[in-house]
């Protein structure tokens, strides 16, 4: 069994290698770097600057802190390229050490079975397509030299003084925490009446509010109406107001990058359970499968999709893929909200600790935000699980597991939760929901 | 977004459910014995067992 | 039904408000602050101190930081102590909102069914006895001017120059890190051959290994001989060598405090399932009930006492303390060992991954460290999960969810973990739990 894979990323590099575990001869095609955006330009490196930012801001902000430190962006564009020259390196042992070939170079499609990379045709059983997405353009703004995709911001030389992030999704707001905390002015426009607009509406606007706190300029139902190129600055121009800046960064979405292969499955590669395209043995995983655009969904389709393309029947099903993004405080939401969990059928309640009822929270110097906990007032299942607050990304995998485990709010409160631990919250709200909280007061 | 059935009535462990679709078995006909009556994987295999005697 | 509790920590409060809201008439006594000794002198100000210490440590070793930053250690006290009276104001607003009457005092046995506190009698129907624990001496060495308990170690007026850390449990690794790295000279000597005795070998193995690259002397296998006090130092005799610092520190372990309650109880108040001592209507919660020494097990002992003394039915059955150390790298334990889990009769195996092959630990600066998952062959049943790591903290929740829940090795690995995220450990252990690991090599 020959499986190619095209693409590097999170859903090519694992794809790649769960095929070759189960008996495949795999070749992987990659056209830029292992590890794709994730590894390359976004996760890791956003998340390698956001964490010195952090330290750094905590630093400036703590009382116990005598003297002046001051943040050396050069050197911390190092420190973050080691850290993805350090990944990367393992991702490029693992793909070897697993017997997976690579070929560097653009895949485009072959003659019948087969990919063609310059003059070489690789002939496949199966094709698992792991192109990932693109940045999408700003309409009337294309990328230029001030106008950054997130890449280049997050790679910029020097520490802009000023920005303009049109975007309030995820990565948008990532990027203001990261700015605004390392000094910069920083403006923020989304398009929506609120920040994260696809998460539950509480969440983003404690986050707008925090924003704020940073000394971000936050602008919602703001539609960019004109950006001006000059050679020292560009001028983002919104309904009732402008802004000159260094940089204008545009983190408005993305949109799936099948390349040369729509010829073979269309803009969007249409996949049903098993990954598979609809087209001849063609499989497709990650973000050039469409929306939710996450490394953890490109690695769970990935395998799926691999599995399948090794021979195996392997479905991705009933999976809930957790949100998570790493601002400070930081935004989760797993599983459904509470207008998700009755349009889907059920008699959904909710109920909502804040983050100052948590010692560690309060421990750390930062009570902020809160969690809320959606379950079925009839069995009382857990269904869902949001809340912005320090430390919060790590508690979203238990999350995850209370809502794909079927758990029950009692279930949950009566697992013994480390003290003091940010993930007493979650247990707090179970207590909460079943109506005897012991460090909030009910309602 | 990849959002579960709306299947209120099944409680299931992911193992149990991925085993159940592969093998095209109704998870509301199967019994389960895990926390407060989830199906475990065990839950699957026994009535795919119990299934093929029939 | 009127039910006294004595003790007013974690298992003491939380009794009263769980007894409250069940419908008893409630008096909590206690003779120092609401909170007891977690909120007050133990777990809240070693963690709040922790976190700061944690980011003056980074800031030193961060190639971005420019400048000199100093530790302010009046600062950090007065910091600390607004943590501390933050969160005892919490816990004085939910007894009151919740009805308990607290009085303050020392409580005694009364006659028959009465505790007295000074002058009063208080009479109840169910008494919880939630006295808490000691710390005990170092035989040979009473507590004196320059042999300190944790409690006095924790607010120093001065950042002390050198010390002498005697056990090397929880308690003592955590003032090692903390006092090493406000640039302490600092000595630890473990009794026993390794740090963490209590837990899997290789946590404590490798703690020791972190604790001398901050600098700490460590010692195992090492009994004190002789402590000699003199004016401006005091001087720890081993065999094999001696060391003269500024303060002795004794962390070698809490026993139950019954206090006058003995009389009644004994000297560890022998609890069954229902948390009863076996004595007329007397139940016994958290440290004064033996150990495990932990403010989760106070609380989850509390509950289940107050719901007894309450006139419910109400067990606490089957369920693993968490044991969770705030050292750099945090150590966590949950659920059975492997040998642990042999002795019950389980086919047991396990899986290492080290904290290098997760983004998160990579992309923070801290890839160190290892997680161990332990599970039963047979049917794949999590049994425990152990690590040493940056932020595994919070991930034990997640691990013990999994553990109480039985679940598979395969449920845990189906579950999407977000990206990236420490808790993703989890998942890839899982994964080579089965054989399929993407992220590391099988062995
Ligand atoms: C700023 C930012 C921050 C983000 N942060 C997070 C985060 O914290 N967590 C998270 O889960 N997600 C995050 N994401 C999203 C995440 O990066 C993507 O979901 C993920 O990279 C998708 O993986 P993939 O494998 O599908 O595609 P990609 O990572 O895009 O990889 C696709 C690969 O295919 C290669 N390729 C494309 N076409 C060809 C061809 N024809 N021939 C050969 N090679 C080809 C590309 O060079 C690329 O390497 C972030 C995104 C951005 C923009
Ligand atoms: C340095 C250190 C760090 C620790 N860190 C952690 C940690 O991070 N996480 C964790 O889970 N555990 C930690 N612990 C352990 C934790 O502090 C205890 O397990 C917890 O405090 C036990 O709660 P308790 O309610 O049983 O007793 P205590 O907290 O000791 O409370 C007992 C209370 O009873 C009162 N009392 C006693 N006798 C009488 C009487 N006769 N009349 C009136 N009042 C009386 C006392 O004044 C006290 O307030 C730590 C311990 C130490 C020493």
């Amino acid at each position: 069994m020959k499986v190619v894979v095209v693409g590097g990323g999170p859903a090519g590099y694992v794809a790649a290698i769960r095929a070759a575990q189960l008996g495949a001869e795999v070749t992987l095609v990659e056209e830029a770097h292992l590890g794709g955006e994730c590894t390359n330009w976004a996760c890791i490196p956003s998340k390698a600057l956001l964490h010195m930012a952090d330290v750094f801001w905590e630093v400036k902000n703590s009382p116990w802190a005598r003297g002046g430190v001051e943040f050396d962006w050069r050197e911390a564009q190092r420190a973050k390229d080691a850290v993805v020259a350090r990944l990367r390196g393992g991702i490029e042992k693992l793909l070897a050490a697993n017997g997976v070939e690579v070929v560097a170079g653009k895949a485009e499609p072959g003659d019948g079975r087969a990919v063609r990379v310059g003059e070489r045709e690789v002939r496949f059983d199966s094709l698992v397509l792991a192109t990932g997405s693109l940045p999408a353009p700003l309409p009337g703004a294309p990328f230029g030299r001030r106008v950054l995709d997130t890449r280049r911001a997050l790679a910029l030389e020097e520490l802009p003084k000023s920005l303009f992030i049109v975007g309030g999704g995820a990565a948008g707001v990532e990027l203001a925490v990261l700015f605004a905390k390392l000094g910069a002015e920083v403006h923020l426009a989304e398009a929506m009446d609120r920040l994260l607009p696809a998460m539950d509406k509480d969440l983003g606007a404690y986050l707008e509010s925090r924003l704020r706190k940073l000394g971000v300029k936050v602008y919602t139902s703001a539609a960019v109406e004109k950006v001006e190129e000059g050679p020292r600055s560009v001028k983002v121009h919104l309904r009732g107001g402008a802004a000159e800046v260094e940089y204008v960064v545009v983190a408005v979405g993305r949109r799936p990058n099948p390349g040369p292969f729509a010829k073979w499955v269309g803009d969007v590669a249409k996949v049903d359970e098993r990954m598979w395209t609809g087209v001849g043995q063609i499989y497709a995983a990650g973000d050039v499968a469409g929306p939710p655009y996450f490394a953890h969904k490109a690695y769970a389709q990935g395998k799926v999709a691999a599995e399948n393309a090794a021979g195996r029947r392997s479905f991705y099903v009933q999976r809930h893929v957790p949100s998570v993004v790493f601002t400070d405080p930081e935004v989760v939401s797993v599983g459904y909200t509470e207008e998700e969990a009755r349009r889907a059928g059920y008699e959904a309640a909710s109920v909502r600790v804040p983050m100052s009822a948590i010692g560690r929270a309060v421990a750390g110097g930062r009570p902020e935000g809160f969690v809320k906990l959606v379950f079925d007032r009839k069995r009382g299942v857990v269904l869902g699980f949001h809340g912005v607050g320090p430390g919060l990304s790590e508690i979203a995998a238990e999350a995850a597991l209370a809502v794909e485990f079927s758990a029950t709010v009692e279930d949950l409160a009566l697992v013994i939760h480390p003290h003091p631990t940010v993930s007493e919250a979650l247990a707090e709200a179970a207590e909460l929901a079943l109506g005897k909280p012991t460090h909030v007061l009910k309602p | 977004e990849a959002k579960a059935e709306a299947r209120p009535e099944v409680r299931a462990m992911p193992a149990a459910r991925r085993l159940a679709k592969e093998l095209g078995l109704d998870l509301s006909k199967v019994v389960g014995t895990g926390p407060g009556g989830v199906i475990t994987v065990e839950d699957v295999r026994r009535a795919a067992e119990a299934a093929k005697r029939e």
